[in-house]
């Protein structure tokens, strides 16, 4: 047990024995311990969120062919200080007629709730916050209290444009858990555990991104809309209520909501890395030191994160019932048959060695893929064969 | 007065005070909330018991699912926000009273119980309770039946409450 | 776990008589349900403290929670749908208010 | 395995239902799939029940908790012992027949009718051919999905009542087949009398099966449970025989009598054997599936299966009285029914009491205790009475054809219009001859001759000469009117028009027919007894040894007498050849010198019904209680009273009546009970919560009470 090879348990030691040493009692002793992990971590993703807020603002410059900030210390990295010091000498109005209580918890458990999901994180294989045997169902646990959140800021408000966002967040956020859950069982079902851990242990030989890439695209679809940004994100349509259910939050809170949100995406790149790209493995790079792995992880992290980015700037906002006739038109049946085809295949070839399974089931995703896509496209034919016999054509 | 002792203490006197508010306090999405409060105490609850699948399960179905559907079941059939009227009916002291006495009741034949101050047997690290479960539920040995029937059973109730609620279709 | 079983127990009576009460008194349709709902935890805290602390080999316990889970959620839809249903129609939400079925 | 052989049909059921209910190609596809699925099944069940020694006591059997009771549960479950493994090797066989028959028997294929309506039977469809010409054809029914689905539905129940390892479930299954068999008869429910025969089906079977119920809830009360391992067992049999009952039975044999009235509803014995009949108005298919493989059969399979309760107080000589009844009902009914269907025209009614009489050869047998012999004269019955039916079904589509060619309107069931169609119809003449042949009992060749002969030998050998004699005569007659059946509709010429341009039915009906002539003849080798004179022993007696086996202890071997064999000869070929003699030369029925009155009415036991319970009835609720008992003595009286009341009501009311009565006792009451009512009214608030304070409150005060008095 060294700094090196195990920091977390080296620090917690070292703690111990000074604690232990000032006079506190064991037991005293490791409540303390968990309190100051606790705090690191959350500490920590906090600094990473404004961390992000520079990245999200620069990249999205990138993506419009700007150049972002760059003048508050180098590559504008002060800038999120700036924002924040901004948010926090704005006026912090309370409407008079909100509900008060409601009003001011709404954010903070909107934080809240993307917190929680760092507890289940593992940074490295002896660096986590619980190693959890039903993770997979708490992130969709955690992913609820979000929504209440939502719910509560829309209402508390007392504002029509508020209410009408956290509906249609809420309708969005309920829907699309559907088609996520049914995919996350698919790396559950290959791994045979809930836990991250053991589903990132499970990829050592094959990244799932290799037998289930289809699972892996619903995934991230699911997850951008439980996101609730574009083109999901009907909830703070500007042109149509404003900007959603926190239309009334001015100042920190605001900035909570804010923060809450870009770390919530980053989180799921980071789940999106867990889950189907071997969370901190990258070709036994990883052996090096658990150091390196949590490098690893973010890196992979920060890619979900860019691709999620990505989307958003690139994508139009879609109409608020393609969104929902797409998840239960598509994304759930599809989610289903991946489901049911996956377990099969994953019973049928348990004998085989590993690059067998993997290519058979690569193979298969391509092949459902490519049935999906014919389909679809029959069924954009006959949308227009019916539009044109509406309007025919040289009409217009 | 152990740590565990104190965390069941804790989220006791979270889920009673929440419940409590739950059946008194006068807005009714305040009680919907109450009630996710008093929900997420049982969570805690099901932690404690070892019974980790449940708590989380707990979670996603009653705050996630339930509590938001009375949520939205409360903003959908009031018109104006502010709750106006008695919240309670004028018999509230009688049922108050015979919740005592079922109370009292039920108190009584906990107490009478034997071995009623038992604690629990450690779980063995290695057994897998929710690989059990799992085990449990689709084996056809066990529970699979009643399983099945609770899902047709969700799936009879969604189709119906999708009609009900769906009102007269116009032609 | 050095907690005795009948902690639990008195904690779900509690709670349950509690719901009870809801049930029994409040006037708003949907707030009988909130103590419907109470109930149903109440139940679901004893089926999973026994099944803690008689035999956590047999399942039963838990699987009986999960079955009242779902009955849970089937009784919520049905019922608000009815709530919402009935709303339209008479435009109350008070349980009173619903008794076409008298006489 | 086993639990899945209902499964398919009921599947199918549900979907045709369901989902194909439009998609007639998709629906029999469903339909003809499942019942090969359940086949197959059945065959992979059967061929290893073949492979294990001593099935008997080693029946293939799986159970599982179904209701928790307390601490024990009623269990369901599946067993497969040698009996079950004969009787689902038949049915498998005739069920998968049949859906492929009503395949071409409903006319797939075939346009959509001119004029046909859903409930009533296709009328035809008119079609111009390449040369303009129009042609009437036949026309696909209108309901052909549902018909599948009904009949998918039939299997299932009939599977489920095989493979019951319990009363309760081989209960349901009967009664899902009960609903079928109504729903089936009434298929073309705008006939009115197709509506008539499917109520009186279903209520006339009803009767029985309320005695069932009672005696099942009996068995139950007395041993606790339903199960066929345990009521069987050794001591629990011998508990039911000691213990008496009501009227001199035993348990036993009381729990016997009653669920063998069930069976005489099912199986259309005398006396509720009115409805099977009537029960031909539905199409043939139908027909066939409630008279050979399913329905009736289950009755006998019934008492198979309860042979060992009703046999517990039996002690080798001397029937038991539950015994005697059965003997005397089925031996009775044999000859009952043989005689009238000797006057009968109608194809298919021919065959409906040749049915009665025949499983009123299986009852009698059981009724004397040749369980054996029963079990395997109700296969080989099965088999040919399948075939017999699907054959008249063939003989009527092809008489349907020739009526539709020429529009001549003549009915196409009627022997008496048809003649000669052993050249038009030459599979479906065959193969309805071996049919015919082995109902009759055909020496050697046939089946029906060996499980015949063999209960006649197990009556004669056992000194049961009433029943031998009864059952001999009625061979007889089975073979009379066997071959004056065939002569009238395939010899000779044809009287008709439309019998003169009857055709060939398509491969769909002809090839079960061919299928089922197999089984007709060669299923009768399995059965050969060893003392057979040159044929006995070269093929050894498999059918004793494998289904006698089910049986705790094995049915003993018969002496070989010359005499039952004499007889059974004797009387096929008399018959046969009698009614060849007849019949040759008969072109009308006014030639037919058999066309008696009492026989042609069936011994007027319709209307000896009607007579005894309908009319008197009415009678008694016109002429007696009305006009005598109420019109003349109870108003006479009245009137005489009335006189004398008036003059007494004339001193009450002024005395008493209205200062004592009205003032006090009636207004008071009257106002009391008003003042009850408008109080307890209030009760009835239609308020959830009230109702639900008032229940805890009761719960709550019981519960007080009870800790106090009790605790």
């Amino acid at each position: 047990m060294n700094l090196w090879n195990d920091p977390i348990n080296f620090i917690a030691g070292w703690l111990r024995a000074l604690l232990t040493g000032w006079g506190l009692s064991l037991d005293l002793a490791k409540i303390f311990i968990m309190l100051v992990g606790v705090g690191v971590l959350i500490v920590g993703s906090l600094v990473l969120a404004i961390f992000l807020v520079w990245v999200e603002r620069k990249v999205v410059a990138r993506f419009q062919d700007r150049v972002g900030p760059n003048r508050i210390g180098p590559y504008g990295l002060i800038q999120p200080f700036a924002d924040i010091i901004k948010l926090i000498i704005k006026e912090d109005i309370t409407p008079t007629t909100a509900d008060k209580v409601i009003y001011n918890l709404a954010p903070v458990l909107a934080l809240a709730s993307v917190l929680f999901l760092w507890a289940v994180l593992p940074l490295a294989s002896n660096i986590y916050g619980v190693d959890l045997n039903v993770a997979a169902l708490y992130l969709v646990a955690a992913g609820a209290l979000g929504t209440l959140a939502i719910i509560m800021g829309g209402w508390a408000s007392n504002n029509k444009y508020a209410l009408l966002g956290a509906f249609r967040m809420v309708a969005t956020m309920i829907s699309y858990e559907i088609p996520m859950v049914v995919v996350l069982l698919i790396p559950t079902l290959l791994a045979g555990t809930m836990s991250f851990r053991g589903i990132v242990e499970s990829q050592a030989g094959a990244w799932y991104v290799l037998m289930a890439p289809l699972a892996m695209l619903i995934f991230l679809i699911s997850a951008v809309a439980e996101l609730g940004r574009a083109p999901f994100d009907l909830n703070e349509a500007e042109s149509e209520i404003i900007a959603g259910f926190h239309i009334e939050y001015t100042g920190m809170k605001f900035g909570l909501f804010y923060a809450g949100e870009l770390l919530h995406a980053f989180t799921f790149g980071g789940f999106v890395a867990l889950l189907f790209f071997g969370g901190y493995q990258f070709f036994g790079l990883e052996k090096l030191g658990p150091l390196v792995a949590v490098t690893i992880f973010l890196a992979k992290a920060m890619f979900g994160y860019w691709v999620i980015m990505w989307i958003k700037y690139t994508m139009p906002r879609i109409r608020i019932d393609h969104l929902l006739a797409f998840n239960w038109k598509f994304l759930t049946p599809l989610a289903l048959i991946l489901l049911v085809v996956t377990a099969l295949l994953h019973k049928l070839l348990a004998g085989l060695p590993l690059w067998g399974i993997t290519l058979i089931m690569f193979l298969t995703n391509v092949l459902i893929a490519w049935v999906t896509v014919e389909i679809l496209r029959a069924y954009g034919r006959k949308q227009r064969q019916a539009e044109e016999v509406l309007a025919p054509a040289g009409q217009h | 007065m152990t740590a565990s002792q104190i965390v069941f203490l804790l989220s006791a006197a979270l889920i009673i005070g929440s419940a409590l508010m739950v059946v008194t306090t006068r807005k009714l999405v305040h009680a919907a909330l109450w009630l996710v409060a008093a929900l997420f105490g049982v969570a805690i609850l099901y932690g404690l018991l070892e019974a980790g699948f449940l708590a989380v399960v707990q979670v996603v179905v009653y705050i996630g699912a339930i509590a938001i559907l009375f949520i939205f079941a409360v903003m959908l059939t009031r018109k104006e926000m502010r709750d106006t009227g008695p919240q309670t009916r004028r018999s509230w002291p009688l049922a108050a009273l015979l919740g005592l006495l079922v109370l009292a009741g039920l108190v009584f034949l906990v107490l009478d119980m034997p071995d009623v101050a038992r604690t629990a047997v450690e779980i063995p690290a290695e057994v897998d309770t929710v690989g059990a479960l799992g085990q449990a539920l689709v084996s056809p040995e066990a529970y699979a039946l009643p399983f099945e029937v609770a899902s047709v059973l969700l799936l009879a109730a969604l189709i119906g409450a999708v009609y009900i609620a769906s009102g007269q279709k116009k032609e | 776990m050095n907690i005795p079983l009948s902690w639990y127990l008195i904690l779900a009576a509690s709670l349950f008589c509690i719901g009870l009460y809801g049930v029994l008194s409040r006037r708003n349709a949907i707030a009988i349900l909130l103590g419907v709902e109470l109930m149903l935890n109440a139940v679901n805290i004893n089926l999973v403290a026994f099944w803690r602390y008689l035999d956590p080999a047999q399942m039963g316990g838990q699987v009986f929670a999960i079955i009242v889970f779902a009955v849970a959620a089937a009784e919520v839809a049905v019922g608000l749908a009815l709530i919402i249903s009935v709303y339209r129609s008479r435009k109350s939400v008070v349980a009173d208010d619903i008794d076409l079925m008298k006489w | 395995m086993i639990w899945l052989l209902p499964l398919p049909p009921l599947l199918a059921f549900f979907l045709i239902v369901l989902v194909t209910n439009k998609k007639k190609a998709l629906s029999h596809t469903l339909g003809v799939g499942a019942a090969a699925l359940s086949w197959l099944g059945s065959m992979i069940v059967f061929v290893r029940a073949l492979g294990v020694e001593h099935f008997g006591e080693h029946a293939f059997e799986s159970v599982v908790d179904w209701l928790p009771t307390g601490e024990t549960a009623l269990q369901i479950g599946v067993r497969i012992d040698p009996l079950g493994a004969a009787v689902l090797f038949f049915v498998a066989w005739t069920i998968l027949m049949i859906f492929l028959y009503s395949v071409g028997y409903q006319n797939f294929g075939q346009p959509a009718g001119d004029h046909d309506v859903k409930g009533l039977p296709p009328h035809g469809a008119t079609v111009t051919d390449n040369m303009g010409k129009k042609h009437t054809v036949m026309s696909i029914e209108p309901m052909y999905s549902r018909f599948f689905a009904f009949l998918g539905l039939f299997a299932c129940g009939m599977y489920t009542l095989v493979v019951s390892n319990n009363l309760l479930t081989l209960f349901v299954g009967w009664e899902i087949m009960g609903l079928c068999s109504y729903l089936l008869i009434g298929f073309w429910y705008g006939k009115k009398s197709a509506r008539d025969a499917a109520v009186k089906a279903f209520m006339t079977t009803r009767i029985g099966d309320v005695f069932m119920l009672l005696g099942i809830a009996f068995l139950y009360s007395a041993t606790g449970s339903l199960s066929f391992e345990v009521i069987f067992a050794e001591g629990t049999l011998h508990a039911l025989a000691t213990t008496p009952a009501f009227f001199g039975f035993s348990a036993a044999g009381f729990i016997g009598l009653l669920i063998f009235i069930g069976v005489v509803g099912k199986s259309a014995q005398w006396p509720l054997h009115v409805w099977l009949p009537d029960a031909m108005e539905g199409p043939t298919p139908v027909s066939a599936m409630i008279h050979a493989a399913t329905m009736v059969s289950a009755g006998v399979y019934a008492v198979l299966r309860m042979f060992p309760l009703i046999t517990a107080d039996f002690s080798g000589h001397g029937l038991t009285m539950t015994m005697s009844i059965i003997a005397f009902i089925g031996s009775f009914t044999a000859i009952f029914a043989a005689t009238i269907a000797v006057a009968q025209n109608d194809i298919k009614r021919v065959l409906a009491y040749s049915t009665v009489s025949q499983l009123g050869f299986m009852i009698a047998a059981l009724g004397i205790g040749a369980y054996v012999a029963a079990a395997f004269h109700l296969i080989t019955h099965a088999f040919f009475k399948a075939l017999l039916f699907l054959g008249s079904g063939s003989v009527i589509h092809g008489m349907e054809h020739g009526a539709l060619h020429t529009g001549e309107h003549v009915d196409p069931q009627d022997l008496f219009n048809m003649g000669g169609l052993r050249k038009k119809m030459p599979v479906t003449f065959w193969t309805f001859l071996i049919g015919g042949l082995a109902l009759s009992g055909f020496p050697v060749l046939t089946a029906g001759f060996w499980s015949k002969d063999e209960i006649l030998a197990d009556a004669f050998g056992h000194g049961h000469w009433v029943v031998f004699i009864t059952l001999a005569v009625a061979a007889f007659l089975t073979a009379f009117y066997t071959m004056r059946q065939i002569t009238l509709a395939f010899f000779g010429e044809p009287r008709t028009r439309a019998a003169a341009h009857a055709q060939e039915t398509p491969w769909t009906m002809t090839l079960p027919l061919v299928v089922l002539a197999t089984f007709a003849i060669g299923y009768g080798w399995t059965g050969i007894p060893e003392h057979f004179p040159i044929l006995g022993g070269l093929i050894p007696n498999w059918f004793h040894e494998f289904v006698g086996g089910t049986l705790a202890v094995h049915p003993e071997v018969l002496e070989f007498s010359i005499w039952p064999l004499l007889a059974s000869i004797g009387v096929a070929l008399g018959g046969l050849s009698f009614g060849w003699l007849a019949y040759r030369k008969v072109r009308t029925p006014r030639q037919d010198r058999l066309q008696i009155p009492v026989l042609k009415n069936k011994w007027y036991f319709d209307e000896a019904y009607d007579f005894l319970f309908v009319r008197p009835a009415a009678w008694i609720a016109e002429q007696f209680s009305y006009l005598f008992m109420d019109r003349t003595i109870i108003d006479g009286i009245l009137h005489g009273i009335a006189r004398g009341a008036l003059f007494l009501g004339g001193v009450f009311r002024n005395y008493i009546d209205k200062p004592v009565i009205n003032e006090f006792f009636g207004d008071g009451t009257g106002n009391l009970v008003k003042r009850a009512g408008a109080g307890l009214r209030k009760i009835q608030v239609g308020r959830l919560q009230y109702y639900m304070l008032a229940s805890l409150i009761v719960l709550v005060a019981f519960a007080v009470l009870y800790y106090l008095l009790l605790a």
